[in-house]
């Protein structure tokens, strides 16, 4: 048995050393020809809709497209592995990824860009996300994303004046070590902090898990039953609070303020469920990361580093308007 | 009387039933290289045991406690504690103002000794107070994971030295043109200058591990009972083996392999992560399966499970380099599995314990 | 009358190995016969032939002077050959009387159409059998766990007897008890032998076979090497025939 | 175990009451505690809220009860959910947004189909157990994957929305509306009353206990008073026994494994009525993991034999309220992973105690 797995060993690596010099010679195509790889962070609707963005620009330009697998979870350790496999088949002239991690990504995708490989960050960043001053982390063309601090702080903002600027608020977040949502979390804060007669009675993290979004707001209801206002992070969040307000009966009573357009949450918004949708653009992030993309390695243009495609607000005002369409993720 | 029919069977089938799980894997390698583009090469290899380290050392673990007739479905949050310890106290020992080697070196052996204590806590549940397995290593689950996300909770370990990831990152043996070998160090050439690099620091590591426990479990006196009480619970006893002990043991041996599993992660990704080890539990117990043991106890091996480990990691690597829509991806996976463990169930006169 | 049960010359062979050679054998209702013979001797393989879990090779079975054709324990069972084996084959996690009727509930109609269980028919049958049968347990809602020894092999019995065993086959009905629950369940073979049961006994206990049995069979390397009755033979005779040495009648 | 302690027990009464519901005294103890600590724990909302959010968890809890008590384990059951979840939830929506259905008839089509699709997946890990031996957490495991993968393929990895406001006024409604002071109205609020009176009105039984009530019914009834049932316990208590005596166990085992599964579409139905979108699972909820937990604080085990639906429930509600009561009163929401955890091996050491008289 065991001499049996020696043999496979063995030929294993022949197998590959003649190999490697075949994969050497497939590296060089047609240089007219660009593929781009988009890695999602994980399986979530965002990032379909992301998808859709990249697909519908790449096909405009012409432009290869490889999708790489949706990660089951969020993290390096499902995320990076894809990412090397994926790249493996050859012939990537850029990465648009969607980072899991600010400092774990840094090195694997070093290690591409050392390969020659241009790399985009969507929606998530490395580092602290400024890739304009010199660093371990500054070697990405660009980052493609929302503001999430700036998102935020106008949430609070909003929150805060549907909510006559007094009473209290909490917060339904997915997971604390995501620097997206992290970053939501901390502009809510500081927003907050503006009105000083509102109190934020709390912060859960239903782990992207939407039961326990609806299990911890419905508890907080419980426990503050005067709370006046809940902002909730992403979709688990914002359809698992929403469940809880309904299931509290207190629709109406509880303003609600959600990140991320899903198709319930702008239903909901619809039937007045709902107060206020935040829409990022997720089309728009894989549309742009594409066109840039395709700017710099066919015209050799110059990307800025950072580019922030803003945010929608549906409105219980807007919410039927057709233009408003577009930025529901469906 | 199924076993006269299986001796009846004709010996070369009996033979490539026994080696079915061998077979699967040349079956795979076949198939990837004819429809994969790119699949066979050097790089791949690396990137299959690269990030099948996980895998393997869990799989290990999960193999020692499931020859006892247990599971441990701790591994998983105990090595995402271990990422967690590690992390913070190489920043901890960093900023005292210790050199990176020294407090990479001191922050591992701690949190190694650290992470004997969740399987300590297994050990005595299940052998002192008989708490089933399945229950007691949920509850650690649980714990472990509460405890990492409380210290890890709006205070993630940033700034590893990068010493950590020049470990975790780098490889043995780098070749490049002109320069020609260089050991550890990645040779500095410009960006798209070919280095070719190979075998991954990581990978090796891991490797000489496995190969202690191997060796532990084939040829000592451990290993011995170890089967011996999966076989044979009331032998074990009367024959003298101190049953509550050995178990106790086997789940600290489980738990510290998970250790190692997250000091490696730690290493890699130069952060600590709460559920880092989650993704990998029901692949390690995979492996261990595919690799012909038998939940009831009494056998497998750490070769069989790392070729089980490697049927999984090939087939999911092979899928992702063809580029099969995820979804799809999902289903084929779970077919296969079945499959694998269909066929496996067609041969049961196997002697794994050879 | 001719025996109850009786084979006449059955043959089981295992590949090369003939495990049991041309055996004939015969019980009278209302008679214990015990089978003596070493390990090996082909004694379990007999008695698993009647009890249909190997089919013969060649030979017959005959009950009640009809030839039975037994090719399943299914076939055995419903003419009432009963077998109980050395693990008693009882859920523990059930109670007496369900252990009594395991796999033949006796069911009611709920609201006239839905089958439920029906306990209080089971529990009396149950309590009707072990009267019947001199057993004495306290309550028969308890689980079969929390029994002694002697009181499972009891259950197991009533079991059989409740489903009109005719013919009671015992694999080592005493191994594992202790001195006063062996008594215990040798009075219920003496019971039994009362009811008109036939019993095929196997056991190592010679202690056991001389109190109970009518007539002792001694098995060796798969033939039938002697078939004495009790009162004319002793124990050193039996065990001669059990090692072999030649003491030929 | 030593019998005299268990027959001393056996003796006492109340000590014998107390031992052998020992979750449901733990429960109470926590009602109590909670009550104490848990500004607003103690109220008729939250503990109505506690259970409309449990229906899950407890059907789910049912489903592993039947294949525990089988000594087998279904670690597919979180997946059949979402799978039932979000087949329901596509048929609906293609039917209801034609325009030529009703809601009504859309909703009727829709679950009726997704129950039976909820069949196959125990139907085939039933057969690979009973049939080809393949260990139950390795056959159920790779169900695990195909049924999700199949989920996110129905529904394209959204969860699927547009589907009629009756499904939610259903799943979320109460039986009864009360105003103090201002009279009953049955399945609904009155007409007309304005966001400034909503917190004016008492509600008292969601509709989710009544569907609730009815399921866990039929299957106590089906687990306790039939055949059926008694050949499971009979299986898990010895498997060999069990053959010997007549029953069927591959046929059994399979219908388990199906009864399971369905038990599963039942939740995902439930799901959809409850959320009003058609939900795939993510991966990293494990709720059979819970399950299979909160079975075994209800008191079954893992080798088989014993269990019971209502204990399980009870085991389901003690997780829930450990949760709730710690939320409420305050405590950090990670502490709550580590308190569930000591919870269970409590639960197991104190059975392992007292085992005769399970």
């Amino acid at each position: 048995m065991k001499k049996a797995l020696m043999i496979l060993m063995v030929l294993l690596v022949i197998f590959s050393m003649s190999a490697n010099l075949f994969a050497n010679g497939q590296q060089d195509k047609g240089k007219d020809e660009i593929t781009m790889l988009f890695m999602p962070g994980v399986a979530d609707p965002f990032y379909y809709m992301m998808e859709k963005g990249v697909r519908a620009k790449a096909e405009e330009l012409g432009v290869n497209v490889i999708v790489a697998e949706y990660p089951k979870s969020w993290g390096p350790e499902v995320q990076v592995p894809i990412l090397e496999a994926t790249v493996a088949q050859g012939g990537v002239d850029m990465i648009l990824i969607a980072p899991t991690a600010i400092d774990a990504l840094v090195a694997p995708l070093k290690k591409l860009y050392d390969k020659g490989i241009e790399i985009i960050t969507v929606d998530t960043f490395l580092g602290d996300g400024d890739y304009s001053k010199d660093s371990d982390y500054s070697f990405p063309l660009s980052y493609i994303g929302s503001d999430n601090e700036k998102g935020g702080r106008e949430i609070a903002e909003h929150l805060a004046e549907m909510i006559g600027k007094k009473g209290k608020v909490y917060v339904n977040s997915t997971n604390p070590d995501v620097s997206s949502v992290m970053g939501r979390v901390k502009g809510f804060k500081e927003g907050i902090k503006e009105f000083p007669d509102i109190k934020l009675v709390g912060v859960d993290y239903n782990m992207d898990v939407q039961q326990k979004a609806t299990d911890q707001t419905l508890a907080a209801l419980q426990k503050d039953p005067d709370i006046a206002g809940i902002f909730a992070t992403n979709v688990y969040s914002s359809q698992g609070a929403y469940q809880a307000v309904v299931n509290a009966g207190l629709i109406g009573a509880v303003k609600l303020a959600t990140w991320d357009a899903t198709v319930d949450m702008i239903n909901a918004l619809k039937k007045g469920q709902v107060d206020l949708v935040l829409a990022q653009k997720p089309y728009e992030i894989g549309y742009l990361a594409v066109e840039w993309g395709y700017k710099y390695l066919h015209d050799g243009a110059e990307v800025p580093k950072k580019v922030i495609p803003g945010f929608e607000y549906f409105t219980p005002e807007n919410v039927n308007d057709p233009d408003m369409d577009q930025y529901i993720y469906k | 009387m199924q076993n006269l029919n299986n001796h009846t069977r004709t010996g070369l089938l009996l033979k490539i039933g026994r080696q079915w799980a061998l077979l699967f894997l040349f079956i795979e390698l076949i198939f990837f290289s004819f429809m994969a583009r790119g699949f066979l090469s050097l790089n791949v290899f690396q990137i299959i045991f690269f990030f099948g380290t996980a895998v393997f050392l869990l799989g290990t673990a999960e193999l020692f406690a499931i020859i006892t007739g247990g599971i441990d479905l701790s591994v998983g949050y105990v090595m995402g504690l271990a990422t967690i310890v590690s992390a913070k106290l190489i920043v901890a020992f960093t900023k005292t103002g210790m050199g990176p080697g020294l407090s990479i070196t001191l922050g591992i052996l701690l949190t190694l000794v650290i992470g004997l204590l969740p399987g300590y806590v297994n050990g005595m549940l299940i052998s002192k107070l008989n708490v089933p397995p399945f229950i007691a290593t949920f509850s650690m689950l649980g714990i472990s994971h509460g405890v990492s996300e409380l210290l890890i909770a709006e205070k993630a370990a940033k700034n590893l030295p990068q010493l950590a990831n020049t470990i975790g990152n780098g490889y043995f043996l780098y070749y490049s043109k002109g320069i020609g070998f260089s050991f550890f160090s990645r040779p500095e050439v410009a960006r798209r200058v070919k280095v070719v690099e190979i075998l991954p620091n990581v990978v090796v590591i891991a490797f000489i591990l496995i190969a202690v426990f191997a060796f532990i479990l084939n040829r000592t006196k451990f290993g011995q009972h170890t089967y011996a009480i999966g076989g044979n619970r009331d032998a074990a006893i009367r024959s003298g083996i101190n049953l509550n002990r050995h178990i106790i043991k086997v789940y600290m041996l489980a738990s510290f392999l998970a250790t190692i599993a997250g000091v490696l992660y730690t290493l890699k990704y130069v952060t600590g992560k709460a559920d880092a080890g989650a993704s990998s539990l029901l692949d390690s117990i995979a492996a261990v399966v595919i690799g012909g043991a038998s939940l009831y106890g009494g056998k497998g091996t750490v070769w069989r499970t790392i070729l089980g480990g490697l049927i999984i990691a090939v087939l999911e690597t092979g899928l992702r380099i063809m580029g099969i829509p995820t979804f799809d991806k999902y289903i084929i996976v779970g077919i296969i599995l079945i499959t694998a463990v269909l066929v496996d169930q067609f041969f049961p006169e196997r002697t794994y314990k050879e | 009358m001719g025996y109850l049960i009786e084979t006449r010359n059955i043959t089981k062979r295992f590949g090369g190995l003939v495990a049991v050679d041309n055996v004939s054998l015969g019980v009278n209702a209302g008679e214990v016969v015990a089978v003596l013979g070493d390990n090996g001797a082909g004694k379990s393989t007999l008695i698993k032939m009647i009890s249909g879990v190997y089919p013969s090779d060649e030979g017959k079975i005959f009950f009640n002077g009809q030839e039975a054709d037994i090719n399943s324990p299914m076939d055995a069972l419903a003419i009432g050959i009963e077998t109980i084996y050395q693990d008693l084959a009882l859920a523990e996690n059930l109670n007496v009387y369900s252990n009594i009727f395991l796999g033949r509930e006796k069911t009611k109609k709920f609201m006239g159409f839905v089958p439920v269980l029906d306990h209080d028919y089971m529990h009396e049958e149950a309590s009707k059998v072990l009267k019947k049968l001199d057993i004495n347990i306290p309550s028969l809602r308890n689980n079969v766990r929390t029994l002694s020894g002697g009181q499972r092999q009891a259950v197991a019995i009533s079991r059989s007897i409740y489903w009109n065993a005719k013919v009671l086959i015992m694999d080592e009905p005493t191994a594992a008890l202790g001195v006063a629950q062996q008594k215990q369940v040798l009075d219920l073979v003496n019971t039994l032998k009362d009811h008109g049961i036939a019993v095929i006994l196997i056991s190592h206990q010679m202690h056991d076979v001389f109190e109970v049995a009518d007539r002792i069979v001694v098995m060796r390397r798969g033939e039938k090497v002697g078939d004495l009755v009790k009162a004319e033979t002793s124990t050193e005779e039996v065990v001669n025939l059990i090692v072999g040495s030649e003491m030929v009648k | 175990m030593n019998s005299s302690l268990a027959l001393s027990i056996e003796r006492s009464k109340t000590l014998r009451v107390v031992a052998k519901n020992w979750a449901f005294f733990f429960l109470l103890f926590f009602l109590i505690l909670f009550s104490i600590t848990g500004r607003g724990f103690l109220s008729v909302m939250n503990f109505q809220n506690i259970v409309h959010l449990s229906v899950i968890a407890i059907l789910m809890a049912s489903a592993e009860t039947f294949v525990i008590i089988t000594s087998g384990i279904d670690l597919s059951i979180g997946f059949v959910m979402g799978l039932s979840s979000v087949t329901a939830g596509k048929i609906i929506q293609i039917l209801y947004n034609s325009g030529n259905h009703s809601a009504g008839f859309s909703i009727f089509i829709g679950i009726s189909i997704a129950l039976v699709l909820s069949l196959i997946p125990g139907i085939i890990s039933g057969i690979m157990i009973a049939k080809y031996k393949v260990p139950p957490f390795i056959a159920t495991l790779g169900m695990w994957g195909i049924t999700n993968g199949i989920a996110l393929k129905i529904s394209n990895g959204f969860p699927v929305a547009e589907l009629p406001d009756s499904l939610t006024k259903i799943g979320n409604g109460y039986t009864l509306y009360y105003k103090p002071g201002g009279g009953f109205s049955f399945f609904g609020l009155p007409e007309g009353v304005g966001n400034e009176h909503i917190r004016d009105y008492i509600r008292l039984i969601p509709n989710s206990f009544l569907f609730l009530a009815i399921v866990l019914f039929i299957l106590y009834f089906l687990l306790k008073k039939t055949k059926f049932g008694q050949h499971t316990y009979a299986i898990g208590g010895n498997e060999d026994a069990a053959i010997r005596s007549g029953i069927n166990v591959k046929k059994h085992l399979i219908i388990i494994y199906t009864l399971s599964s369905f038990i599963a579409g039942i939740a995902g139905i439930f799901n959809i009525f409850q959320t009003g979108i058609g939900n795939f699972t993510p991966f990293g909820a494990m709720y059979e993991l819970f399950a299979v937990a909160a079975v075994v604080i209800g008191g079954a085990s893992l080798m088989g034999g014993k269990g019971g639906i209502l204990a399980s429930v009870v085991g389901v509600l003690l997780i829930a309220v450990l949760e709730n009561g710690l939320l409420i009163s305050g405590v950090e929401p990670f502490y709550r992973f580590i308190a569930v955890g000591l919870l269970l091996i409590l639960a197991i050491v104190i059975d392992e105690l007292f085992p005769d008289l399970f």
